[in-house]
Protein backbone atom coordinates (compact mmCIF):
# COMPACT_ATOMS: atom_id res chain seq x y z
CA UNK A 1 0.00 0.00 0.00
CA UNK A 2 1.55 3.20 -0.82
CA UNK A 3 0.05 7.35 -0.85
CA UNK A 4 -0.01 7.01 -4.57
CA UNK A 5 -2.53 4.26 -4.03
CA UNK A 6 -5.93 5.58 -5.82
CA UNK A 7 -8.85 3.15 -6.99
CA UNK A 8 -10.57 5.55 -10.36
CA UNK A 9 -14.31 4.72 -11.76
CA UNK A 10 -16.35 5.76 -14.33
CA UNK A 11 -20.09 5.35 -14.65
CA UNK A 12 -23.06 6.44 -16.90
CA UNK A 13 -24.50 9.51 -14.70
CA UNK A 14 -27.83 7.10 -13.88
CA UNK A 15 -29.32 5.88 -10.75
CA UNK A 16 -28.51 2.51 -11.40
CA UNK A 17 -25.08 2.71 -11.42
CA UNK A 18 -25.10 4.20 -7.78
CA UNK A 19 -24.78 1.00 -5.57
CA UNK A 20 -21.64 0.02 -8.19
CA UNK A 21 -19.96 3.19 -6.90
CA UNK A 22 -21.29 3.03 -3.29
CA UNK A 23 -19.34 -0.50 -3.44
CA UNK A 24 -16.61 0.61 -5.15
CA UNK A 25 -16.18 3.65 -2.59
CA UNK A 26 -17.31 0.89 0.46
CA UNK A 27 -14.04 -1.11 -0.24
CA UNK A 28 -11.68 2.31 -0.97
CA UNK A 29 -12.66 3.33 2.81
CA UNK A 30 -11.55 -0.41 3.62
CA UNK A 31 -7.92 -0.12 0.91
CA UNK A 32 -7.45 3.45 1.34
CA UNK A 33 -8.64 4.55 4.95
CA UNK A 34 -7.65 4.69 8.15
CA UNK A 35 -7.65 1.01 9.26
CA UNK A 36 -6.54 -0.12 5.63
CA UNK A 37 -3.75 2.47 5.55
CA UNK A 38 -2.41 4.98 2.89
CA UNK A 39 1.03 5.35 4.03
CA UNK A 40 4.23 3.07 4.51
CA UNK A 41 3.68 2.75 8.14
CA UNK A 42 0.38 1.04 8.32
CA UNK A 43 1.78 -1.52 5.24
CA UNK A 44 2.54 -3.56 8.51
CA UNK A 45 -0.60 -3.81 9.87
CA UNK A 46 -2.44 -5.09 7.19
CA UNK A 47 -2.60 -9.07 7.46
CA UNK A 48 -4.84 -8.05 10.84
CA UNK A 49 -6.63 -5.77 8.40
CA UNK A 50 -7.81 -8.92 7.01
CA UNK A 51 -9.98 -10.55 9.56
CA UNK A 52 -9.33 -14.30 10.00
CA UNK A 53 -12.65 -14.36 11.89
CA UNK A 54 -15.31 -16.32 9.53
CA UNK A 55 -18.47 -14.31 10.29
CA UNK A 56 -16.76 -10.88 10.00
CA UNK A 57 -15.32 -11.97 6.81
CA UNK A 58 -18.81 -12.91 5.61
CA UNK A 59 -19.88 -9.36 6.49
CA UNK A 60 -17.16 -8.03 4.62
CA UNK A 61 -17.70 -10.12 1.59
CA UNK A 62 -21.26 -9.12 2.19
CA UNK A 63 -20.71 -5.55 1.68
CA UNK A 64 -22.45 -4.91 5.03
CA UNK A 65 -19.77 -4.49 7.41
CA UNK A 66 -19.09 -0.63 5.95
CA UNK A 67 -21.94 0.20 7.02
CA UNK A 68 -21.67 -0.16 10.60
CA UNK A 69 -17.84 1.12 11.06
CA UNK A 70 -18.59 4.97 11.31
CA UNK A 71 -15.62 6.44 9.37
CA UNK A 72 -17.11 4.11 6.04
CA UNK A 73 -20.92 4.70 7.11
CA UNK A 74 -20.38 8.67 6.84
CA UNK A 75 -18.15 8.64 3.45
CA UNK A 76 -21.19 6.05 2.04
CA UNK A 77 -23.96 8.42 3.32
CA UNK A 78 -22.29 11.61 1.79
CA UNK A 79 -21.05 9.67 -1.75
CA UNK A 80 -24.34 8.38 -2.04
CA UNK A 81 -26.33 11.39 -1.83
CA UNK A 82 -23.96 13.04 -3.87
CA UNK A 83 -23.95 10.58 -6.35
CA UNK A 84 -28.15 11.04 -6.58
CA UNK A 85 -27.66 14.91 -6.77
CA UNK A 86 -25.41 14.25 -10.03
CA UNK A 87 -27.60 11.48 -11.60
CA UNK A 88 -31.06 13.42 -10.64
CA UNK A 89 -30.18 17.13 -10.72
CA UNK A 90 -27.14 17.46 -12.39
CA UNK A 91 -27.81 15.54 -15.48
CA UNK A 92 -31.45 16.17 -15.97
CA UNK A 93 -32.25 17.42 -19.20
CA UNK A 94 -29.04 16.77 -20.62
CA UNK A 95 -27.24 14.40 -22.39
CA UNK A 96 -26.08 11.98 -20.30
CA UNK A 97 -22.41 11.61 -19.31
CA UNK A 98 -20.55 9.93 -17.16
CA UNK A 99 -19.63 10.40 -13.22
CA UNK A 100 -15.93 9.45 -12.79
CA UNK A 101 -15.04 8.57 -9.10
CA UNK A 102 -11.90 8.87 -7.55
CA UNK A 103 -10.81 7.77 -4.23
CA UNK A 104 -7.29 8.43 -2.32
CA UNK A 105 -6.07 8.81 0.54
CA UNK A 106 -2.87 11.27 2.28
CA UNK A 107 -1.35 10.68 6.00
CA UNK A 108 -0.31 8.27 8.26
CA UNK A 109 -2.01 6.10 10.65
CA UNK A 110 -2.84 8.38 13.30
CA UNK A 111 -4.09 11.17 10.92
CA UNK A 112 -4.89 11.47 7.28
CA UNK A 113 -7.56 12.13 5.22
CA UNK A 114 -9.91 10.30 2.14
CA UNK A 115 -10.54 12.78 -0.92
CA UNK A 116 -13.21 11.22 -3.40
CA UNK A 117 -13.46 13.77 -6.76
CA UNK A 118 -16.89 13.43 -8.26
CA UNK A 119 -16.55 14.79 -11.78
CA UNK A 120 -19.26 15.40 -13.92
CA UNK A 121 -20.19 17.09 -17.08
CA UNK A 122 -23.57 18.11 -16.52
CA UNK A 123 -24.89 21.51 -15.38
CA UNK A 124 -22.91 23.69 -12.94
CA UNK A 125 -23.92 23.23 -9.07
CA UNK A 126 -22.19 24.53 -6.37
CA UNK A 127 -23.30 23.76 -3.10
CA UNK A 128 -21.58 26.48 -0.93
CA UNK A 129 -24.16 28.82 -2.72
CA UNK A 130 -27.41 26.22 -1.28
CA UNK A 131 -26.93 27.16 2.29
CA UNK A 132 -31.04 26.36 3.12
CA UNK A 133 -31.34 24.24 6.05
CA UNK A 134 -34.37 21.60 5.68
CA UNK A 135 -37.46 22.17 7.64
CA UNK A 136 -38.25 20.26 10.78
CA UNK A 137 -39.88 17.99 8.63
CA UNK A 138 -38.00 17.55 5.59
CA UNK A 139 -39.44 15.80 2.41
CA UNK A 140 -36.63 16.96 0.74
CA UNK A 141 -33.34 18.92 0.24
CA UNK A 142 -31.55 16.89 2.50
CA UNK A 143 -28.74 15.71 0.66
CA UNK A 144 -26.46 18.75 1.08
CA UNK A 145 -27.41 18.65 4.95
CA UNK A 146 -26.37 15.11 5.64
CA UNK A 147 -23.23 15.68 3.07
CA UNK A 148 -22.08 18.87 5.42
CA UNK A 149 -23.05 16.83 8.36
CA UNK A 150 -20.92 13.80 7.55
CA UNK A 151 -17.80 15.40 5.89
CA UNK A 152 -14.73 17.68 7.16
CA UNK A 153 -14.72 19.21 3.84
CA UNK A 154 -16.99 19.86 0.42
CA UNK A 155 -14.91 21.36 -2.53
CA UNK A 156 -16.39 22.93 -5.53
CA UNK A 157 -14.70 23.83 -9.02
CA UNK A 158 -16.85 24.70 -11.41
CA UNK A 159 -16.21 23.10 -14.59
CA UNK A 160 -17.09 21.34 -17.69
CA UNK A 161 -15.87 19.05 -16.39
CA UNK A 162 -17.08 20.02 -12.60
CA UNK A 163 -15.76 18.61 -10.02
CA UNK A 164 -16.59 18.16 -6.48
CA UNK A 165 -14.59 16.52 -3.90
CA UNK A 166 -15.65 15.22 -0.40
CA UNK A 167 -12.99 15.51 2.22
CA UNK A 168 -13.30 12.78 5.27
CA UNK A 169 -10.63 13.29 7.75
CA UNK A 170 -9.26 10.21 10.38
CA UNK B 1 -35.57 -3.24 -0.84
CA UNK B 2 -37.75 -5.55 0.42
CA UNK B 3 -41.17 -4.92 2.69
CA UNK B 4 -43.92 -6.75 4.51
CA UNK B 5 -47.13 -5.20 5.86
CA UNK B 6 -49.30 -6.93 8.24
CA UNK B 7 -52.43 -6.05 9.71
CA UNK B 8 -53.64 -6.91 13.06
CA UNK B 9 -56.72 -5.39 13.85
CA UNK B 10 -56.20 -1.48 14.00
CA UNK B 11 -52.32 -1.80 13.97
CA UNK B 12 -50.19 -1.87 10.95
CA UNK B 13 -46.45 -2.82 11.27
CA UNK B 14 -44.68 -2.21 8.26
CA UNK B 15 -41.06 -3.91 7.75
CA UNK B 16 -38.40 -2.62 5.35
CA UNK B 17 -35.57 -4.24 4.57
CA UNK B 18 -31.98 -3.73 2.67
CA UNK B 19 -31.72 -0.22 1.25
CA UNK B 20 -34.23 2.81 0.74
CA UNK B 21 -32.90 5.11 -1.59
CA UNK B 22 -33.85 6.98 -4.56
CA UNK B 23 -34.13 4.13 -6.70
CA UNK B 24 -36.21 2.29 -4.07
CA UNK B 25 -38.05 4.69 -2.36
CA UNK B 26 -40.50 5.09 -5.57
CA UNK B 27 -41.45 1.38 -5.27
CA UNK B 28 -42.00 1.76 -1.48
CA UNK B 29 -44.66 5.08 -2.25
CA UNK B 30 -47.74 2.90 -3.12
CA UNK B 31 -47.64 0.78 -0.22
CA UNK B 32 -47.24 4.29 1.95
CA UNK B 33 -50.31 5.92 0.05
CA UNK B 34 -52.29 2.81 0.57
CA UNK B 35 -52.15 2.77 4.08
CA UNK B 36 -52.98 6.49 4.27
CA UNK B 37 -55.66 6.13 1.60
CA UNK B 38 -57.03 3.68 4.39
CA UNK B 39 -56.42 5.58 6.87
CA UNK B 40 -55.01 3.62 9.27
CA UNK B 41 -54.56 4.86 12.63
CA UNK B 42 -51.56 3.08 14.37
CA UNK B 43 -48.60 2.01 12.16
CA UNK B 44 -45.23 0.44 13.35
CA UNK B 45 -42.25 0.87 10.70
CA UNK B 46 -39.91 -1.70 11.70
CA UNK B 47 -36.53 -0.80 10.25
CA UNK B 48 -33.84 -3.45 12.14
CA UNK B 49 -33.31 -5.04 8.97
CA UNK B 50 -32.62 -1.62 6.96
CA UNK B 51 -29.29 -1.92 5.66
CA UNK B 52 -29.18 1.52 4.13
CA UNK B 53 -31.14 4.77 3.88
CA UNK B 54 -31.10 8.32 1.71
CA UNK B 55 -32.32 11.34 1.84
CA UNK B 56 -34.72 10.58 -0.65
CA UNK B 57 -35.87 7.27 1.79
CA UNK B 58 -36.22 9.70 4.61
CA UNK B 59 -38.50 11.76 2.46
CA UNK B 60 -40.78 9.08 1.81
CA UNK B 61 -41.08 8.01 5.98
CA UNK B 62 -41.31 12.09 6.58
CA UNK B 63 -44.10 12.28 4.13
CA UNK B 64 -45.74 9.32 5.30
CA UNK B 65 -45.61 10.41 8.98
CA UNK B 66 -47.66 13.75 7.92
CA UNK B 67 -49.68 12.90 6.35
CA UNK B 68 -51.25 10.03 9.14
CA UNK B 69 -50.50 12.78 11.57
CA UNK B 70 -52.64 14.72 9.42
CA UNK B 71 -55.63 12.59 10.12
CA UNK B 72 -54.89 11.95 13.83
CA UNK B 73 -52.35 8.86 12.81
CA UNK B 74 -49.53 8.04 14.38
CA UNK B 75 -46.28 6.02 13.08
CA UNK B 76 -43.74 5.10 15.25
CA UNK B 77 -40.09 3.87 14.39
CA UNK B 78 -38.76 0.70 15.59
CA UNK B 79 -35.16 -0.92 15.19
CA UNK B 80 -33.04 1.98 14.34
CA UNK B 81 -29.51 1.15 13.73
CA UNK B 82 -26.43 1.37 12.43
CA UNK B 83 -26.47 3.86 9.09
CA UNK B 84 -29.92 4.60 9.05
CA UNK B 85 -29.96 5.68 12.81
CA UNK B 86 -26.88 7.63 12.05
CA UNK B 87 -29.28 9.36 9.26
CA UNK B 88 -32.15 10.30 11.50
CA UNK B 89 -29.48 11.46 14.10
CA UNK B 90 -27.97 13.64 12.02
CA UNK B 91 -31.22 14.89 10.89
CA UNK B 92 -32.71 15.14 14.36
CA UNK B 93 -35.57 13.23 13.45
CA UNK B 94 -34.61 10.47 15.77
CA UNK B 95 -36.56 13.07 18.42
CA UNK B 96 -39.84 13.77 16.19
CA UNK B 97 -40.88 9.82 14.98
CA UNK B 98 -41.53 8.65 18.40
CA UNK B 99 -40.77 4.86 19.20
CA UNK B 100 -37.57 2.81 20.34
CA UNK B 101 -34.67 2.16 18.82
CA UNK B 102 -32.77 -1.25 18.59
CA UNK C 1 -28.90 1.48 -20.66
CA UNK C 2 -27.81 2.55 -23.97
CA UNK C 3 -24.66 0.22 -25.84
CA UNK C 4 -22.21 3.12 -25.30
CA UNK C 5 -22.47 2.33 -21.94
CA UNK C 6 -19.03 1.59 -19.95
CA UNK C 7 -18.01 0.81 -16.63
CA UNK C 8 -14.41 1.59 -16.00
CA UNK C 9 -12.29 0.43 -12.92
CA UNK C 10 -8.74 1.64 -12.50
CA UNK C 11 -6.74 0.04 -9.64
CA UNK C 12 -3.09 -1.04 -8.80
CA UNK C 13 -2.14 -4.20 -9.92
CA UNK C 14 -1.75 -6.06 -6.21
CA UNK C 15 -4.07 -8.71 -5.11
CA UNK C 16 -5.36 -6.52 -2.27
CA UNK C 17 -7.45 -4.52 -4.89
CA UNK C 18 -8.51 -8.01 -6.55
CA UNK C 19 -11.62 -8.06 -4.92
CA UNK C 20 -13.43 -4.41 -5.44
CA UNK C 21 -12.78 -5.80 -9.16
CA UNK C 22 -14.67 -9.15 -9.27
CA UNK C 23 -17.09 -6.72 -7.16
CA UNK C 24 -17.08 -4.27 -9.94
CA UNK C 25 -17.35 -6.74 -12.57
CA UNK C 26 -19.79 -8.63 -10.92
CA UNK C 27 -22.23 -5.83 -10.94
CA UNK C 28 -21.27 -4.84 -14.74
CA UNK C 29 -22.34 -8.22 -15.85
CA UNK C 30 -25.76 -7.30 -14.52
CA UNK C 31 -25.86 -3.76 -15.58
CA UNK C 32 -24.27 -4.39 -18.68
CA UNK C 33 -25.13 -8.39 -19.49
CA UNK C 34 -27.74 -10.63 -20.58
CA UNK C 35 -30.29 -9.56 -17.83
CA UNK C 36 -29.60 -5.73 -17.81
CA UNK C 37 -29.41 -5.33 -21.01
CA UNK C 38 -27.12 -3.37 -23.45
CA UNK C 39 -29.10 -2.67 -26.45
CA UNK C 40 -32.50 -0.14 -26.28
CA UNK C 41 -35.06 -2.79 -26.92
CA UNK C 42 -34.11 -3.85 -23.30
CA UNK C 43 -34.26 -1.03 -21.30
CA UNK C 44 -38.07 -2.24 -20.70
CA UNK C 45 -37.58 -4.87 -19.34
CA UNK C 46 -35.44 -3.26 -16.59
CA UNK C 47 -37.86 -2.55 -14.06
CA UNK C 48 -38.12 -6.74 -13.45
CA UNK C 49 -34.14 -6.78 -13.39
CA UNK C 50 -34.91 -5.13 -9.85
CA UNK C 51 -36.21 -8.12 -7.72
CA UNK C 52 -38.90 -7.38 -5.44
CA UNK C 53 -38.26 -10.41 -3.59
CA UNK C 54 -36.37 -9.06 -0.80
CA UNK C 55 -34.64 -12.60 0.09
CA UNK C 56 -33.16 -12.12 -3.83
CA UNK C 57 -32.25 -8.35 -3.24
CA UNK C 58 -31.04 -9.35 0.00
CA UNK C 59 -28.43 -11.97 -1.95
CA UNK C 60 -27.94 -9.53 -4.96
CA UNK C 61 -26.44 -6.34 -2.33
CA UNK C 62 -24.68 -9.25 -0.88
CA UNK C 63 -22.69 -10.08 -4.36
CA UNK C 64 -23.63 -12.98 -3.75
CA UNK C 65 -26.03 -13.68 -6.56
CA UNK C 66 -23.74 -13.26 -9.48
CA UNK C 67 -21.91 -16.18 -8.17
CA UNK C 68 -25.48 -18.38 -8.95
CA UNK C 69 -26.33 -17.18 -12.21
CA UNK C 70 -24.08 -19.15 -14.45
CA UNK C 71 -23.10 -16.09 -17.14
CA UNK C 72 -21.89 -13.95 -14.09
CA UNK C 73 -20.02 -17.06 -13.12
CA UNK C 74 -18.11 -17.59 -15.87
CA UNK C 75 -17.31 -14.38 -16.14
CA UNK C 76 -16.26 -13.93 -12.52
CA UNK C 77 -14.16 -16.94 -12.73
CA UNK C 78 -12.47 -15.95 -15.48
CA UNK C 79 -12.00 -12.40 -14.91
CA UNK C 80 -10.35 -13.61 -11.18
CA UNK C 81 -7.94 -15.24 -12.92
CA UNK C 82 -6.92 -12.96 -15.26
CA UNK C 83 -6.40 -9.85 -12.68
CA UNK C 84 -4.18 -12.84 -10.54
CA UNK C 85 -2.43 -13.36 -13.38
CA UNK C 86 -1.76 -9.83 -13.51
CA UNK C 87 -0.53 -8.62 -10.26
CA UNK C 88 1.11 -12.29 -9.74
CA UNK C 89 2.92 -12.64 -12.70
CA UNK C 90 2.59 -9.59 -14.89
CA UNK C 91 4.22 -6.93 -12.18
CA UNK C 92 6.09 -9.56 -10.37
CA UNK C 93 9.71 -7.37 -10.09
CA UNK C 94 8.67 -4.80 -12.14
CA UNK C 95 7.11 -1.34 -10.67
CA UNK C 96 3.86 -1.25 -9.94
CA UNK C 97 1.62 0.11 -12.22
CA UNK C 98 -1.90 -0.39 -12.20
CA UNK C 99 -4.84 -2.62 -13.54
CA UNK C 100 -7.47 -0.82 -15.60
CA UNK C 101 -10.80 -2.44 -16.04
CA UNK C 102 -13.65 -1.54 -18.65
CA UNK C 103 -16.74 -3.18 -19.38
CA UNK C 104 -19.34 -2.37 -22.00
CA UNK C 105 -21.18 -4.53 -23.87
CA UNK C 106 -22.75 -5.04 -27.51
CA UNK C 107 -26.03 -7.02 -28.56
CA UNK C 108 -29.87 -8.05 -28.35
CA UNK C 109 -31.57 -9.45 -25.73
CA UNK C 110 -31.76 -12.32 -27.32
CA UNK C 111 -27.73 -12.19 -28.74
CA UNK C 112 -25.19 -10.32 -27.50
CA UNK C 113 -21.51 -10.26 -25.84
CA UNK C 114 -19.90 -8.75 -22.64
CA UNK C 115 -16.48 -7.47 -22.99
CA UNK C 116 -14.19 -6.90 -20.15
CA UNK C 117 -10.14 -5.13 -21.20
CA UNK C 118 -7.68 -5.59 -18.97
CA UNK C 119 -4.86 -2.95 -19.28
CA UNK C 120 -1.49 -3.35 -17.64
CA UNK C 121 2.29 -1.92 -18.15
CA UNK C 122 3.96 -4.92 -16.78
CA UNK C 123 5.56 -7.70 -18.56
CA UNK C 124 4.58 -9.03 -22.02
CA UNK C 125 2.93 -12.32 -22.32
CA UNK C 126 -0.05 -13.68 -24.75
CA UNK C 127 -1.85 -16.42 -23.39
CA UNK C 128 -2.35 -17.56 -27.02
CA UNK C 129 1.41 -19.03 -26.78
CA UNK C 130 1.03 -20.84 -23.36
CA UNK C 131 -0.90 -23.84 -24.47
CA UNK C 132 0.08 -26.76 -21.93
CA UNK C 133 -2.95 -28.32 -20.25
CA UNK C 134 -2.49 -28.72 -16.87
CA UNK C 135 -1.73 -32.48 -15.86
CA UNK C 136 -4.42 -34.33 -14.62
CA UNK C 137 -3.56 -33.36 -10.87
CA UNK C 138 -2.61 -29.82 -10.92
CA UNK C 139 -1.35 -27.55 -8.24
CA UNK C 140 -0.51 -24.51 -10.47
CA UNK C 141 -1.34 -23.71 -14.35
CA UNK C 142 -4.99 -23.67 -13.87
CA UNK C 143 -5.55 -20.14 -14.36
CA UNK C 144 -5.22 -20.10 -18.29
CA UNK C 145 -7.03 -23.10 -18.66
CA UNK C 146 -10.05 -21.67 -16.60
CA UNK C 147 -10.51 -18.40 -18.37
CA UNK C 148 -10.01 -20.52 -22.02
CA UNK C 149 -13.21 -22.97 -20.76
CA UNK C 150 -15.38 -19.91 -19.35
CA UNK C 151 -14.91 -17.76 -22.89
CA UNK C 152 -15.66 -17.50 -26.05
CA UNK C 153 -12.47 -15.72 -26.70
CA UNK C 154 -9.59 -14.35 -24.95
CA UNK C 155 -7.81 -11.04 -27.29
CA UNK C 156 -4.21 -10.10 -26.50
CA UNK C 157 -2.36 -7.50 -27.35
CA UNK C 158 0.76 -6.38 -26.82
CA UNK C 159 2.14 -3.01 -25.32
CA UNK C 160 2.83 -1.06 -23.35
CA UNK C 161 1.01 -0.77 -22.50
CA UNK C 162 -1.14 -4.40 -22.84
CA UNK C 163 -4.51 -5.37 -23.67
CA UNK C 164 -6.34 -8.40 -22.84
CA UNK C 165 -9.90 -8.62 -23.56
CA UNK C 166 -12.25 -11.43 -22.41
CA UNK C 167 -15.20 -12.35 -24.34
CA UNK C 168 -18.30 -14.14 -23.36
CA UNK C 169 -21.72 -14.18 -25.62
CA UNK C 170 -25.08 -14.92 -24.58
CA UNK D 1 -12.11 -17.24 3.93
CA UNK D 2 -12.84 -18.80 7.44
CA UNK D 3 -12.49 -22.71 8.40
CA UNK D 4 -13.01 -24.64 11.05
CA UNK D 5 -11.13 -28.09 11.70
CA UNK D 6 -13.02 -30.55 13.95
CA UNK D 7 -11.74 -34.08 15.17
CA UNK D 8 -13.02 -37.13 15.69
CA UNK D 9 -11.34 -39.78 16.68
CA UNK D 10 -9.81 -40.78 13.23
CA UNK D 11 -11.86 -38.37 11.23
CA UNK D 12 -11.41 -35.10 10.47
CA UNK D 13 -13.85 -32.59 9.10
CA UNK D 14 -12.38 -29.35 7.30
CA UNK D 15 -15.36 -26.77 7.02
CA UNK D 16 -14.04 -23.88 4.64
CA UNK D 17 -16.56 -20.71 3.90
CA UNK D 18 -16.00 -17.72 1.91
CA UNK D 19 -13.63 -17.11 -0.60
CA UNK D 20 -10.42 -19.26 -1.32
CA UNK D 21 -8.23 -17.56 -3.80
CA UNK D 22 -4.87 -15.99 -4.57
CA UNK D 23 -5.16 -13.99 -1.53
CA UNK D 24 -6.76 -16.31 1.15
CA UNK D 25 -4.94 -19.84 -0.14
CA UNK D 26 -1.67 -19.28 1.11
CA UNK D 27 -3.76 -18.50 4.85
CA UNK D 28 -5.06 -21.98 4.48
CA UNK D 29 -1.84 -23.80 3.95
CA UNK D 30 -1.16 -23.82 7.58
CA UNK D 31 -4.20 -25.79 8.29
CA UNK D 32 -3.66 -28.01 5.74
CA UNK D 33 -0.02 -28.78 6.49
CA UNK D 34 -0.63 -29.75 9.60
CA UNK D 35 -3.16 -32.36 8.89
CA UNK D 36 -0.25 -33.63 6.75
CA UNK D 37 2.13 -33.60 9.63
CA UNK D 38 -0.45 -35.36 11.92
CA UNK D 39 -0.81 -38.41 9.41
CA UNK D 40 -4.68 -37.61 9.69
CA UNK D 41 -6.16 -40.60 7.02
CA UNK D 42 -9.76 -39.71 6.72
CA UNK D 43 -10.26 -35.76 5.98
CA UNK D 44 -13.65 -34.77 4.63
CA UNK D 45 -13.23 -31.12 3.34
CA UNK D 46 -16.89 -30.01 3.18
CA UNK D 47 -17.22 -26.95 0.54
CA UNK D 48 -20.90 -26.02 1.50
CA UNK D 49 -20.32 -22.95 2.31
CA UNK D 50 -17.47 -21.92 0.00
CA UNK D 51 -18.83 -18.94 -2.49
CA UNK D 52 -15.90 -18.38 -4.35
CA UNK D 53 -12.43 -20.38 -5.74
CA UNK D 54 -9.85 -19.58 -7.68
CA UNK D 55 -7.10 -21.85 -9.25
CA UNK D 56 -5.07 -20.93 -6.12
CA UNK D 57 -7.71 -22.32 -4.00
CA UNK D 58 -7.84 -25.63 -6.18
CA UNK D 59 -3.93 -25.81 -6.04
CA UNK D 60 -4.16 -25.74 -2.35
CA UNK D 61 -6.27 -28.72 -2.14
CA UNK D 62 -5.03 -30.65 -4.43
CA UNK D 63 -1.95 -30.46 -2.83
CA UNK D 64 -3.42 -31.82 0.27
CA UNK D 65 -5.32 -34.11 -1.84
CA UNK D 66 -1.42 -35.85 -3.21
CA UNK D 67 0.38 -35.57 0.40
CA UNK D 68 -2.56 -37.50 1.68
CA UNK D 69 -2.70 -40.30 -0.74
CA UNK D 70 0.94 -40.15 -0.83
CA UNK D 71 0.69 -42.06 3.05
CA UNK D 72 -2.29 -43.75 2.36
CA UNK D 73 -5.03 -41.71 3.58
CA UNK D 74 -7.99 -40.12 1.52
CA UNK D 75 -9.40 -36.82 1.31
CA UNK D 76 -12.93 -36.61 0.46
CA UNK D 77 -14.74 -33.49 -0.40
CA UNK D 78 -18.12 -32.73 0.05
CA UNK D 79 -20.79 -29.97 -0.50
CA UNK D 80 -19.76 -28.67 -3.73
CA UNK D 81 -21.98 -26.17 -5.35
CA UNK D 82 -22.23 -23.06 -8.01
CA UNK D 83 -19.01 -21.51 -8.60
CA UNK D 84 -16.82 -23.97 -6.80
CA UNK D 85 -18.45 -27.01 -8.43
CA UNK D 86 -18.42 -25.27 -12.03
CA UNK D 87 -14.42 -24.87 -11.38
CA UNK D 88 -14.23 -28.16 -10.46
CA UNK D 89 -16.17 -30.11 -13.34
CA UNK D 90 -14.15 -28.04 -15.87
CA UNK D 91 -10.97 -29.13 -14.34
CA UNK D 92 -12.53 -32.58 -14.18
CA UNK D 93 -11.33 -32.95 -10.83
CA UNK D 94 -15.08 -33.77 -9.76
CA UNK D 95 -14.16 -37.21 -10.62
CA UNK D 96 -10.89 -37.31 -9.03
CA UNK D 97 -11.91 -36.30 -5.89
CA UNK D 98 -14.65 -38.63 -3.85
CA UNK D 99 -17.42 -37.36 -2.32
CA UNK D 100 -21.13 -36.20 -2.68
CA UNK D 101 -22.09 -33.04 -3.87
CA UNK D 102 -24.71 -30.81 -2.62
N1 LIG E 1 -25.56 18.53 -9.21
C1 LIG E 1 -26.61 19.38 -9.13
N2 LIG E 1 -27.01 20.06 -10.22
C2 LIG E 1 -28.06 20.87 -10.17
N3 LIG E 1 -28.78 21.12 -9.07
C3 LIG E 1 -28.45 20.47 -7.94
C4 LIG E 1 -27.36 19.57 -7.91
N4 LIG E 1 -27.26 19.10 -6.66
C5 LIG E 1 -28.25 19.65 -5.95
N5 LIG E 1 -28.97 20.50 -6.70
C6 LIG E 1 -30.11 21.34 -6.25
O1 LIG E 1 -30.01 21.54 -4.84
C7 LIG E 1 -31.19 21.11 -4.20
C8 LIG E 1 -30.88 20.54 -2.84
O2 LIG E 1 -30.20 19.33 -3.00
P1 LIG E 1 -30.23 18.25 -1.85
O3 LIG E 1 -29.92 18.92 -0.55
O4 LIG E 1 -29.34 17.13 -2.23
O5 LIG E 1 -31.74 17.76 -1.75
P2 LIG E 1 -32.72 17.00 -2.77
O6 LIG E 1 -31.88 16.39 -3.83
O7 LIG E 1 -33.40 16.02 -1.89
O8 LIG E 1 -33.66 18.07 -3.25
C9 LIG E 1 -31.84 20.11 -5.14
O9 LIG E 1 -33.24 20.03 -4.98
C10 LIG E 1 -31.46 20.66 -6.50
O10 LIG E 1 -32.36 21.68 -6.90
N1 LIG F 1 0.50 -11.60 -17.12
C1 LIG F 1 1.49 -12.51 -17.10
N2 LIG F 1 2.76 -12.12 -17.18
C2 LIG F 1 3.76 -13.01 -17.17
N3 LIG F 1 3.59 -14.34 -17.07
C3 LIG F 1 2.35 -14.81 -16.99
C4 LIG F 1 1.23 -13.93 -17.01
N4 LIG F 1 0.12 -14.68 -16.94
C5 LIG F 1 0.52 -15.96 -16.87
N5 LIG F 1 1.86 -16.06 -16.91
C6 LIG F 1 2.66 -17.31 -16.91
O1 LIG F 1 1.84 -18.37 -17.37
C7 LIG F 1 1.81 -19.43 -16.41
C8 LIG F 1 0.45 -20.11 -16.40
O2 LIG F 1 -0.52 -19.22 -15.91
P1 LIG F 1 -1.82 -19.80 -15.26
O3 LIG F 1 -2.40 -20.79 -16.19
O4 LIG F 1 -2.70 -18.65 -14.91
O5 LIG F 1 -1.38 -20.59 -13.96
P2 LIG F 1 -0.67 -20.16 -12.59
O6 LIG F 1 -0.79 -18.69 -12.46
O7 LIG F 1 -1.42 -20.94 -11.57
O8 LIG F 1 0.73 -20.65 -12.72
C9 LIG F 1 2.17 -18.77 -15.09
O9 LIG F 1 2.74 -19.66 -14.19
C10 LIG F 1 3.14 -17.69 -15.53
O10 LIG F 1 4.41 -18.21 -15.64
Amino acid sequence: MSSSDRILLSVPGALEFRDVAVRVVGAACKLLGPRGGSSPDLAEREPSARDPNPGAEHAAVHAGAELVDPFSMAVLSAFSEAFNNLALHGYRGMPRGTIDVEVRSEGTRHEGALYIRLTDTGRVFDPSQYVEPPDELPERGMGLFIMRGFLDELRYEAGPPNVLTLVKRW
Amino acid sequence: MGYTRTDDGDDTTLTIDGTLDAVTAPELRPVLDALVAENRKKIVVDLASLRLIDSSGVGVLVSLFKRVRAYGGEVNLVGLRDQPLAIFKLLRLDRVFPGKQA
